[in-house]
């Protein structure tokens, strides 16, 4: 059953086509890679489905309805969750005030000691247990990454849109990160995921999209596309043939 | 060519730095390696003047004493720094912000050649000269931000994450010319979470782990060290 | 009729971009909101006044005294006064309030000493109000000055801001301050500069101004207010915004005044401000914010 | 318990009229005013940074509406009316103001509230012919004191529920981000539209409850903008953020204007402002942030004691 | 009683949108008239057996009416003071009413201008109106009008431009009808908003009707502006008369020779020697003239005051009251006495004749001096 679809959907910002003409599909419960080179409209692509900019054509459907048309705090209601290629907090909050701000205001909201229960549950799940009430300002890079996932996962998403989540990890924290992604995706989550980090998308996803300038470059198992000859030429380089 | 002695660093109550000491010789890549929140970020603050560290500590370069002079002496020292979050100037243009890194006064001759030299470097850069940079891609960015840096001809170019966000191909390319500029007598400290590329391009490299400098040595020997191995190079599962 | 009501309202509006070019530098560059600016206005009418009528100093002269007077007294009041707020702000909107009361302080002072030195009298001399006969409309030769000053100086600043090194400096400390020193840039410096040159806009505004309108010493605020609506209108930094959006209200407001009913110019005028606003919330020239 | 208390010094302040004269009396009303005005502005402003320079168009069109509507109908009509006009009114600018932000949205809404004076002296001079109108009510001092009380408390309570609420929290995240906020669900224009409107309503009832006081009403009476600025100027210097903030910024700041205009008249201006500038200087976080230090420290030396 | 002066407060406008007009015709004769006073010995209190000397609290109203009703309120609780002067203007003597009334001061308005007056009067027992109501200065400007043109020196044709303030309307909506009923054309009728700047619209259009006639109830800044531009356009009608302004002694300076002929609200009698020796003591004692309308007025009014205290010999403010209403005074402006509590015989109309602001039209029906129609024509400046 497809769950979010593309259909011809394309960005331009004054002269520049960010995106062109963009069709694909996604499946409930798949875990599907989007990759391509820097400035290939990736996070625009994202940041359409998700709301944040109106399309300039084509249209964007979630469970068979047309999305593309609503703002972003309703495609958050029908389902939609996402973090951001850089960061966004909100430091004036807490880190539990940053997980309430989701709870509170999704679509079956939670406010008061249930809230108190679940944020507590969700912080444990990022890694963040007991970190309540640090103020989100004093938190290091990779604990804001924890807590924007933690409120992405608050809003309870259908679809979970990464953009570049395990960017800027080691690899003892990538580890642990592709298994915190590995079990959303037990929990039936579909995730689209923006990636550069090879060896999660390797690990992640049992499909890949990859963009170039704007257009759809491949689409199909990871295996296949990550050996595609293009996909090499455009994004991967020989390192990773 | 650089030295820092004796440093601990304060946020508030928080003590971001202690005791850190590193030292650089000219033309040198040195890696820093470490966790997030090891404090790496906050070690090159303290090298770029950003940040002032407690009383005690001392930083010479090329032999004179350097701590506590404001931030915007140091890329005239011949000190570039590319901050996390890359600090591009997000209303300009990719060219103005390459001309504003031949700012300072002994960059200014050679504005050209190192602007050439960057183009050549990322090519995109050159396609999207008039382009404000904040309209960027976040890998575009990332470019800018390294060739903003060049572009004040610098001794000692320091670098943090520089890969962060950037596609595979343009990571192996940025190794690659990161190996060039070395190869140019350009001294560098990188802060990198691809450890593989950055200890093949770097002759040493420091450990750090909360705030201290935990451990230190040549490429190889670290490549070689069970705990490194662990921690930064094993394989994903 | 039509030509004359335009080339009037272009006259009008050139006296409006001249006031607003010091501001827009101020606060675009080093990011003071600079409540006692219109009372800098003043300070320089007041100037040229001191100097026409005790020394009988021609006012076009007297802008080479007041000018470098007007710099000189806003480099003080920002390394002074800003500088040290501008040091101990973690952020922009943090340096926005601090500044908004700290200016406001000021304007109370520099009024203040104008009402003990001049009393709240109105203040006026003419000079230069010869007619000047331009295709058929006769206007004021010192509104004609204030228009051909506010021309230069857009101009003039707005071809220094993006043509010259000096420029890309200041514009990068306007986007961006807390990077200029990767970049070797003096961020302090080039603030106090910027600070420095919008004061001496406003005291040449002053010094031209006064030449046509009459002031006293709580007249301030409405300067400032006038400035603050063709900067924002035009785009916070935009030197030409400015001189676009002074020029469109001046023209809406004589167009007004001559068609519609003198009643409902300053109506029209807020209307125009409002409306603007309304379709481009970054002003004409501004850059969509984030 | 705990509820005890407010409603005692409300009780407390409430007699405060059987027992003082005139003039503390006038000056009671001016700070119960400003401290009206003062907390609802932070309403809105507060968690949202937003720094609106509306207050006196409000403010204004509350005056106004008594002036026209006093022989009319009966006061409290008149009241309920001047509310109702107060909330469509904001409603329209609210919507206007959407998309604005920093100070764009700052300068907007100044120019906002010079063209409803404009507006309103366009419309006296051409339909009514004459600029001024008498309020003849009668209403003593001692009753605009009890009114702009009750106002202040209802107002104070409204600040208490909101910053638990969840649309307190729904503003503060505005604040911080509206990207975020509108990705998390929350819906921004309501919100804003929301809060601006209520902080709006009681700005509107405080000029109609002062209206009788000045007898003559006029656009440059009612409508000068000095109220916007120091409405302004006291929140944020005793902390918009917090409850009693605004308060605690009226109080000093109207008895430190009140001081300095009986005692140097001549040299206010000068002295005032450099009290403004020392102020700025020495307590940078305002009144109520001096006041926490302060305590701490106190704490803490008692601890080490 | 142990007082050793007679405590006398006021709260003027010393900052904001009314700190001009104040500056002008209230604040300077408040200072002349106490030191004055003072100078002469002070007020004899027959009944207290003492002549005791004046001695101010002063305070300023920030022109705001809310800051005015509380600085009157503790001038009258607090500061305990005899008498209060108002402030300057008719928004805030309206505004301050109720509140002299509450007190029982008699409330002395020497620079508000209102046709309610006699209404005002009902209300507050002790107040008085000095400076009359747009209709006195309306009609006496017609009736001047009428004269010049029935003598053949004036066309009909007039164009009035008024400010939207309460002065300019109040001025415009009693001009208007008057200006009809007197059979004149009024071809354009307009106001402008407070706060206008440029008046090059206004006047080109106007100077291309054809008027013999332009009237202005403008407003200080503007009644100098609208004099430049009339200037540079040279519009230069047979009859030029501006508001508030006009008669202070700053516009010689701005109009430069051009003042001449130039009429206005207000006037003063040239011929008085009293008035002289006003302006005299007046420029010595502030270092400017006083300006030709309210000044001479306002001075009036607190001789009256000084005058009735003396008489009543004690501080009774409401004997004082009284004795104000009823008794007739010895003032700078000749002999006067209040009908129903306001000052009847005013100056309405004046003109810039030989350095001085004279009065043309009087609301007894007299006349200082006869206009010169049509003005002499503009000077173009060099
Ligand atoms: N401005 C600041 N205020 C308070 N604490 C800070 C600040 N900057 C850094 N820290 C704290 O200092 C410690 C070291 O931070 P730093 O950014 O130097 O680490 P890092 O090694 O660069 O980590 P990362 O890999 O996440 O970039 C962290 O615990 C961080 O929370
Ligand atoms: N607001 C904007 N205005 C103008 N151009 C923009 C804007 N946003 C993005 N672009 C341009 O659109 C293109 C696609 O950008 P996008 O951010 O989607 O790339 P990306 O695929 O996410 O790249 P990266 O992997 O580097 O993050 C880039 O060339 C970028 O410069
Ligand atoms: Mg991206
Ligand atoms: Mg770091």
């Amino acid at each position: 059953m497809s769950l979010l679809t593309l259909s011809n959907v394309t960005k331009r910002f004054g002269g520049l086509t960010a995106v062109n003409d963009l069709s694909f599909t996604l499946t409930a419960g798949e875990t599907v890679g989007l990759l391509g080179p820097n400035g290939s409209g990736k996070t625009t692509a994202l940041n359409m489905i998700s709301g944040y900019l109106p399309v300039t054509s084509g249209s964007i459907a979630l469970d068979g309805t047309t999305i593309s048309t609503l703002g972003p705090e309703r495609i958050a209601h029908r389902g939609v969750a996402r973090t951001f290629q850089l960061v966004r907090a909100l430091p004036s909050l807490t880190v539990g005030e940053n997980v309430l701000a989701a709870l509170a205001f999704r679509k079956d909201p939670l406010w008061g000691s249930k809230a108190e229960a679940k944020i507590e549950n969700l912080l444990a799940d990022v890694g963040l247990a007991g970190r309540q009430q640090e103020q989100a300002s004093n938190l290091t890079y990779i604990d804001l990454k924890r807590m924007e996932l933690a409120r992405a996962l608050a809003t309870e998403p259908k679809l979970l849109l990464l953009d570049e989540w395990l960017a800027g990890l080691n690899p003892t924290e990538l580890r642990a990160g592709i298994d915190l992604i590995t079990r959303l995706r037990q929990s039936g989550i579909t995730i689209l995921l923006v990636e550069h980090v090879m060896d999660a998308v390797r690990a992640l996803c049992t499909r890949c999209i990859v963009m170039n300038t704007g257009s759809r470059l491949a689409d199909g198992p990871t295996a296949d596309v990550l050996a595609d000859k293009s996909v090499i030429r455009a994004y991967l380089g020989d390192d990773h043939a | 060519m650089l030295e820092l002695t004796n440093t601990a660093l304060r946020y508030g109550k928080h003590l971001a730095l202690h005791g850190v000491g590193i030292s650089i010789a000219p033309a040198e890549t040195v890696v820093v390696l470490g966790a997030n929140g090891a404090g790496k970020s906050s070690l090159l603050k303290v090298l770029g003047g950003l940040v002032c560290p407690e009383p005690g500590a001392g930083l010479t370069f090329e032999g004179k004493a350097i701590l506590g002079r404001p931030a915007h002496d140091f890329p005239e020292l011949g000190i570039a720094l590319v901050p996390e979050g890359r600090g591009i100037f997000g209303d300009l243009t990719v060219a103005e912000n390459l001309q504003l890194g031949a700012h300072p006064p002994h960059a200014r001759p050679h504005e050209k050649r190192q602007r050439d030299l960057v183009l050549d470097l990322f090519p995109r850069l050159a396609e999207r000269q008039g382009q404000i940079a904040r309209t960027m891609s976040g890998g575009e960015q990332q470019m800018v931000a390294i060739g903003r840096a060049l572009m004040s001809c610098p001794k000692l170019l320091m670098l943090d994450e520089p890969s962060l966000g950037l596609a595979p191909i343009v990571t192996s390319e940025l190794f690659t010319a990161l190996g060039r500029i070395s190869a140019t007598g350009i001294a560098m400290l990188v802060v990198e979470q691809n450890v593989k590329a950055s200890l093949a391009i770097a002759q040493r490299g420091y450990l750090m782990e909360a705030g201290r400098i935990t451990g230190a040595g040549t490429a190889d020997s670290l490549r070689a060290d069970p705990a490194v191995q662990r921690a930064f190079l094993g394989a994903v599962a | 009729m039509l030509f004359s009501a335009i080339l009037t309202g272009l006259v009008l509006g050139g006296t409006y971009a001249l006031i607003a070019m010091g501001l827009t530098l101020q606060y675009g560059v080093a990011r003071i909101m600079n409540l006692a600016y219109g009372d800098l206005i003043i300070a320089g009418s007041f100037g040229a006044m001191l100097l026409f009528t005790a020394a009988g100093l021609n006012p076009l002269i007297a802008l080479f005294i007041i000018v470098p007077l007007g710099f000189a007294l806003s480099w003080l009041v920002y390394a002074l006064m800003l500088q040290p707020l501008a040091r101990r702000s973690p952020n922009r909107d943090r340096l926005e309030g601090d500044s908004i009361l700290a200016t406001f302080g000021l304007l109370f002072v520099i009024q203040g000493v104008a009402l003990v030195l001049f009393g709240a009298n109105y203040q006026s001399y003419s000079f230069l109000a010869v007619p000047i006969d331009v295709l058929g409309t006769t206007i004021a030769a010192n509104r004609l000055l204030a228009f051909a000053l506010a021309v230069l100086f857009g101009v003039g600043l707005w071809l220094l801001l993006t043509r010259t090194r000096f420029g890309t400096v200041i514009r990068a400390v306007a986007a961006n301050p807390g990077s200029a020193p990767l970049v070797g840039i003096n961020v302090d410096h080039v603030a106090r500069l910027a600070f420095a040159l919008g004061g001496g806009l406003a005291a040449a505004g002053g010094v031209v101004v006064s030449m046509y309108l009459t002031f006293s010493a709580t007249m301030g605020v409405i300067f400032t207010m006038k400035a603050l609506i063709v900067v924002i209108m035009g785009g916070v930094g935009n030197l030409l915004g400015a001189l676009a959006a002074g020029l469109i209200l001046g023209v809406v407001e004589t167009l007004v005044s001559s068609f519609i009913d003198p009643g409902l110019t300053l109506a029209a005028t807020y209307l125009i401000f409002l409306a603007v606003l309304v379709v481009r919330p970054q002003g004409l020239f501004g850059k969509a914010a984030r | 318990m705990i509820f005890l208390i407010p409603l005692l010094a409300l009780a407390a302040l409430a007699a405060v009229p059987f027992f003082v004269g005139a003039y503390p009396l006038g000056l009671g009303i001016g700070i119960l005013g400003y401290g009206v005005l003062a907390t609802a502005w932070a309403l809105f402003s507060g968690p949202t940074r937003y720094i609106s320079l509306a207050t006196v168009a409000f403010f204004g069109i509350g005056a106004y509406t008594v002036a026209v509507l006093a022989d009319l109908m009966p006061y409290p009509l008149v009241l309920l009316c001047a509310a109702l006009i107060g909330l469509v009114v904001a409603l329209l600018v609210g919507l206007a103001t959407l998309r604005l932000a920093g100070i764009y949205f700052v300068i907007f809404t100044f120019g906002l509230a010079e063209l409803a004076r404009q507006l309103v002296t366009y419309y006296e001079v051409n339909v009514t012919r004459t600029l001024g109108r008498y309020v003849f009510l009668p209403i003593g001092p001692e009753h605009i004191y009890w009114q702009l009380l009750g106002l202040l408390a209802v107002t104070l309570a409204l600040a208490f529920w909101i910053s638990r609420a969840k649309i307190g929290l729904a503003l503060r995240v505005i604040g911080d981000d509206p990207v975020v906020a509108s990705h998390l669900g929350i819906g921004i224009t309501r919100t804003k539209l929301a809060l601006f409107s209520l902080s709006a309503v009681v700005m509107t009832l405080a000029g109609a409850i002062q209206a009788p006081r000045w007898t003559y009403i006029e656009p440059s009476i009612v409508f000068n903008p000095t109220v916007s600025f120091l409405t302004v100027i006291m929140a944020l210097l005793g902390g918009p953020n917090r409850l009693f903030g605004p308060l605690l910024g009226a109080v000093p700041l109207f008895l430190l204007f009140e001081w300095l205009s009986a005692n140097f008249p001549n040299h206010y201006s000068i002295i005032l402002g450099l009290l403004f500038i020392a102020i700025v200087f020495l307590l940078p976080n305002g009144v109520l942030a001096a006041w926490d230090k302060l305590t701490a420290r106190f704490k803490n030396n008692e601890a080490r004691a | 009683q142990d007082r050793t002066a007679i405590r006398i407060g006021y709260a003027v406008s010393k900052t904001g949108a009314n700190a001009g007009g104040a500056g002008i015709s209230t604040i300077p004769n408040y200072l002349l008239w106490v030191d004055d006073v003072n100078k002469a010995g002070g007020l004899e209190l027959s009944k207290l057996g003492v002549t005791l000397k004046l001695e101010v609290t002063e305070y300023d109203d920030r022109s705001s009416a809310e800051e005015t009703v509380r600085a009157i309120e503790r001038l009258a609780t607090q500061d305990n003071v005899d008498f209060i002067l108002p402030s300057w203007g008719t928004g805030s003597n309206l505004a301050a009413g109720p509140t002299f009334d509450r007190f029982g001061f008699p409330q002395l308005a020497g620079t508000a201008v209102t046709d309610m007056a006699p209404q005002l009067v009902q209300r507050w027992k002790n107040s008085f109106w000095f400076l009359g109501g747009g209709h006195d200065y309306a009609n006496a400007l017609v009736d001047l009008l009428v004269k010049q043109r029935d003598a053949g020196a004036i066309n009909n044709k007039v164009a009035i431009a008024s400010v939207a303030d309460g002065f300019g309307i109040d001025l415009s909506k009693a001009a208007t009808p008057a200006f009809q009923a007197a059979g004149f054309e009024l071809v354009y009728d307009k106001t402008y908003p407070l706060g206008t700047s440029d008046f090059a619209p206004i006047i080109n259009e106007v100077s291309g009707l054809g008027v013999d006639t332009f009237v202005a109830f403008s407003y200080p800044p503007d009644t100098f502006a609208l004099t430049q531009q009339a200037v540079v356009a040279n519009f230069s009608p047979k009859i030029f008369y501006l508001g508030v302004g006009t008669a202070f002694p700053i516009y010689p300076n701005v109009a430069g020779p051009n003042h001449n002929g130039v009429m206005g609200v207000g006037g003063i009698d040239p011929d008085s020697e009293a008035i002289a020796a006003y302006f005299e003591r007046h420029t010595a004692l502030v270092g400017q003239a006083p300006d030709s309308w309210a000044s001479a007025v306002t001075y009036a009014s607190l001789e009256i005051l000084g005058q009735a205290i003396t008489r009543v010999g004690d501080l009774d403010k409401s004997a004082v009251a009284a004795e104000i209403a009823s008794g007739e005074f010895d003032t700078i402006l000749g002999k006067v006495k209040l009908v129903d509590n306001q000052l009847r015989a005013l100056w309405t109309v004046g003109q810039w004749q030989d350095g001085k602001f004279v009065g043309l039209a009087h609301t007894e029906g007299k006349a200082a001096r006869e206009p010169v129609v049509p003005k002499p024509a503009w000077v173009p400046a060099s």
